[in-house]
């Protein structure tokens, strides 16, 4: 066991994947960094993730691109389709418009439309997440986007081990993944085994154990419902916090077992307030566990804006442990004056 | 090229004019499920390009008008005639159809829904082709509507930055669809467009078969030995609709252009065939034609299965 | 009234609307046809839709474009900021992913980062559905991943009035709006009266009226719950069938309200089995009106592939009528013997 | 260009510069919300273009890095630092932030987050131009690296098909975050490849002010008669981070460039200027700048009713 960042411990499987396989190559813009510029040292990515791999496996197995998402995520589908197993960064999550076609059409759809005569082992790692006035257009959680594309899997790791692990088994899977990074989390530590394990894409986890509620949640928001559920212990109250991990596929079990024994459902979701993750959750459960259910399930989710940029407007817009926390006790309360 | 090169060509042009034809009454027949895109005026040149290339060393990506491509890569007739009529013994099942023809094992590594959106793919073709040092190449063929999206100006550059072995094709017909290259590019040819981005590119006249077959030879060695990307622009007839069906009262009857496999011929018996033999040749490729989409024809269709496993394999809603 | 199909009703909106104010623009690939090509007629569109603008208000109103989706739709989006009202075909609803960075990231945010300083009366026309073999990348439905983005209107038309109307309301509306027509309904007749009255973007419409369930579909969906509908009342069972017409603004006040009554609800959705419209449907029903679900809501969609082509594999993955009358009576069967 | 009318532009050139430092300190500070691209070294192209052009009818697109474009456009100093501090006061309420500075009232259109995203918007402004006849044009302004992007292909292309009044404007700073324009572009200047699009295009030196203004001055009045589009490439020097507190480690401290300010200052004192006036208009831009910047940041946050107000227009979930 050693304790490291997001950041290390994604660095530590590159080397481990990186190492251990020669198809494995990283694409993207400034993942060695300073291509081209004279003199420097490696960048290693904007956010650091990628740093050493360039000096350790040379420039043909990382490969810093032009600003050209559309075609260099098309060349990586194509490397995968062809005998590599490309890891793309895509610096932010709000880029995919300029690449979608690429990832919606083509990498989702290749191994369906081959009929399975080839897998696709490649794998998109981007971030997300507000919280850091990043403004409109690099702050935005997107997996509920992809998770709605048939072909795609979708996972979005919490903590080191869990990074680590996801991007392991994205690596060993024959169907795309894509990775949600936050970026408020790449500087979050946590223990991790010192083999780096994979982590099953499906499986989700089952963060602190309780009884009064089931509350979902992921990425950044796995840890403001964390805070929320210890504030709740000091009053007594005790919770099953589940973080799914994968969107795609969805560890429904996990949660349908826990709703079956606290009879109450909260889902919290940085993505959207319409159609995206908290909505895929609340729909199947209450469709295939309605029974279960003593009360209205419930979705934490900031309202349906952009994403403001200024400190209060972004902070009024993100959810945060104190509105978990108060939905929570709302959904509570109603049962017991229901 | 001597005629006993050439005659193997002929007979694989006439094939894949004669698949196209039997595609084409099928579908008037309601045997075909979707809209067929023909590739009738390209055939000569899908040949002479094809004939450079063996894969699955090289893969060439192809538009949704690649019937003949995926034919020329050496695909099997029946089984792309089967994936066109949505057949349980086609390339992908059925599950894929005209415009999604895979066949990586011969070099063809897919065809494409959406204008442009094959190029990229076939950039990463080339990149594991250098990576790992295969000696193939990635061929990326489209017409000229398609060299006006993004996604194929991004992977000319990227090839050229990132050096890779990557062949553009454009098959020039004059049209995407009912608008004028001429109007859709302003004027500026798809290859004097690749020059300004450092491609090497050359044009063809489709009905020039040796003229084709030297270019893209000159081409292909060139992008294989010196592992950099090239460009090859062909004029080719459209000599149906975009579509088969298509009306085309966009096109004026004036417009008609010469057929390139009547240029075929007359250069084989310019260098000494004879009629007879041409004759035969064609008569030969049009029943082999025949008797594959025949065979393809009196498979079943897709099966709910083939769709019930890929629902279990992804996941998705419980 | 005048009976017409869908295409003539957007066409005859079309004209209306143009003639009415110069500042219309219609921009898209072949809507007037043969650009650059001698001879020939007007194609008007690959659909008909347009026929006839381009002879009757000029090539400077009626622009085709190159296969450049993104910067037509981009140089829409800006034209719409500074006093045109464009209104944009886009093929089909599958290639909004070469285009996607200018409806993510620049439509739908620009008059929230404007604070409201400018409208934005961008319309986007385009087209879906399977049912013809289209395949994978020309018969998606992806109006559930539209919904998503705040900023966007989104409206899914079944009928020539609806069409129409939407078509007046969406280039009247200061929000950018996307209309989804489906390609199986082009030819499909009835009744509209003469002016074409605009539709309130967020009204939804009641299609049939009844006591054992309230049932939710909309674009050719709508149609097969219709039949689905007429065959139960054969049985004694009568539906409230609801068409909201526009996803983004949802009419849930009138789908509420009849579920208050039915106690039943099912959810109709050819777009995706995963955070679409049908997941945000049932999830706002069970969030915010628990109470009046007497037995789990039902989701009728298509399984999570990729689209197939072939005829029986096609069919087999579309729901139709007889899928939907199942679902509806699997429902009240379950609430009797619950 | 007489010494008279290029003292304003030295003023309003040093005003940006010591506005982009004031904001560098606040930053420092902690007063700054989000991360900014300054635009030093820019300073004289960006003050040298909008000499050419006026809002509302001319209208300017710009990339994350916009700051200089929008005072030079004439959008009010106070609102604009008041967006990039996040408060009430900016122009957007502080919603948009330091990448979405929008002041179309003066010609400033939009800056954008995404790189190349602005350009298919400035060519909507060109055809609105066009057709309503307004005499405008567009202008679309963004980096070297943006012109990898697609959409800027795309863009030019259809400028050009349509014929649109468009400016395209390429401030080729030689990198795109830490990699170099002449890898990204395989060595290919921007100029160069949009000539291969067919557009007219020049490139100036960032620190020539009366070559700057010359050229400029062509290109537009070409624009707006022509009704055609055409390109600008200037080189202008990266003089700080890609972001301010960006340490630059993969860029050696040898490639320091010359100051265009101050190659801007010794023009005007070969024409005559005196160091003492110089002196004075400098510091004169630096008082008004810190002013501006300082009355903003005086302001408060954006406040959650901005975004109440939003989530009610939008609709989405009940
Ligand atoms: C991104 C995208 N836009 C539009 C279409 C519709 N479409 C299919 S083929 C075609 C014309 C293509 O022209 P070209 O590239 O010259 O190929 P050709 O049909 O002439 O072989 C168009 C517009 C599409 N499939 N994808
Ligand atoms: C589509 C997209 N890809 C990547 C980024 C991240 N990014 C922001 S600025 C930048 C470099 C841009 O370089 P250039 O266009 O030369 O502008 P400069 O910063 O030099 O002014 C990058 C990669 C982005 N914002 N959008
Ligand atoms: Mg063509
Ligand atoms: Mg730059």
């Amino acid at each position: 066991m050693t304790r490291m960042s997001i950041r290390d411990a994604l660095n530590r499987a590159h080397q481990d994947l990186m190492a251990a396989d020669d198809t494995i190559v990283v694409i993207g813009e400034d993942i060695a960094g300073g291509a081209g510029v004279k003199g420097g040292a490696e960048l290693g990515g904007v956010f650091g993730v990628t740093r050493g791999l360039g000096a350790k496996f040379g420039e043909g197995r990382v490969i810093d691109t032009p600003i050209s998402e559309a075609s260099f995520i098309g060349m990586a589908t194509g490397a995968a389709m062809t005998g590599l197993k490309p890891i793309v960064e895509l610096m932010f999550s709000d880029f995919i418009g300029v690449a979608f076609d690429q990832i919606l059409n083509q990498a989702a759809k290749a191994r369906f439309l081959a009929n399975g005569r080839f897998d696709l082992p490649l794998v998109i790692r981007t971030t997300m997440g507000a919280g850091d006035s990043s403004a409109a257009m690099h702050s935005q959680s997107l997996y509920g986007v992809l998770a709605q594309i048939p072909g795609l899997m979708v996972a979005c790791p919490s903590t080191p081990a869990d990074a680590a692990g996801l991007l392991k088994a994205a690596v060993g899977s024959p169907d795309p993944v894509v990775l949600f990074e936050h970026k408020g989390l790449y500087g979050h530590e946590g223990d991790v085994a010192d083999d780096l394990p994979a982590v099953p894409l499906g499986k989700g986890r089952l963060v602190t154990e309780g009884e009064s509620a089931t509350v979902v949640a992921l990425g950044a928001m796995r840890h403001a419902a964390e805070a929320a559920v210890t504030s709740l212990e000091a009053r007594g109250i005790s919770i099953d916090l589940i973080d799914p991990r994968t969107i795609v596929p969805l560890d429904l079990t996990l949660i349908a077992n826990s709703v079956k024994k606290t009879g109450h459902l909260v889902v919290v979701d940085e993505g959207t307030d319409f159609g995206g993750f908290a909505d895929a959750v609340i729909s199947a459960v209450a469709r295939d566990h309605f029974g279960a259910l003593k009360a209205a399930p419930v979705a934490v989710t900031p309202p349906h804006t952009p994403i403001p940029y200024g400190r209060a407007g972004e902070h009024a817009w993100l959810p945060h442990a104190d509105t978990i926390t108060a939905a929570i006790l709302a959904l509570l309360d109603m049962q017991e004056t229901a | 090229m001597t005629l006993d090169d050439l005659k193997p060509l002929f007979e694989k042009a006439h094939f894949i004019r004669a698949f196209e034809h039997e595609i084409a009454a099928l579908s008037e027949a309601g045997d075909v499920p979707g809209l067929v895109h023909l590739c009738l005026g390209a055939e000569l040149f899908e040949v002479a390009l094809c004939a450079n290339l063996e894969g699955p060393g090289d893969q060439v990506t192809g538009s949704h008008r690649s019937h003949g491509l995926a034919l020329a890569m050496g695909a099997d007739p029946v089984a792309v005639a089967a994936e066109i009529l949505g057949r349980t013994g086609g390339l992908s099942e059925g599950l894929g159809g005209t415009q999604h023809l895979l066949a990586p094992e011969v070099g063809f590594l897919t065809s494409n829904g959406i204008v442009g959106g094959q190029v990229p793919l076939a950039a990463g073709a080339a990149l594991s082709a250098k990576t790992l040092k295969t000696g193939g190449i990635g061929v990326a063929v489209m017409g000229d509507g398609a060299t006006n999206q993004g996604a194929v100006f991004e992977t000319m550059n990227l090839a050229v930055a990132l050096k890779l072995p990557l062949l553009f094709v454009i098959e020039n017909n004059g049209l995407g669809q009912s608008t004028s290259a001429h109007y859709a590019s302003g004027g500026i040819s798809p290859m004097a467009r690749a020059r300004g981005f450092g491609l090497a590119a050359s044009h063809v006249e489709g009905g020039d078969i040796t003229g084709c077959l030297k270019t893209v030879d000159r081409l292909v060695s060139w992008v294989r030995e010196t592992g950099s990307p090239a460009l090859v622009e062909a004029s080719v007839p459209r000599l149906s609709g975009h579509y088969h069906g298509d009306e085309q009262l966009y096109r004026s009857a004036a417009d008609s252009q010469p057929d390139p496999l009547e240029q075929f011929e007359d250069t084989l018996l310019r260098a000494g065939a004879t009629a007879t033999e041409c004759h035969t040749i064609k008569t030969g490729a049009h029943a082999a034609a025949k008797a594959a989409v025949t065979a393809a024809n009196q498979q079943a269709d897709t099966s709910d299965e083939a769709v019930a496993r890929w629902a279990t394999r992804l996941g998705g809603a419980a």
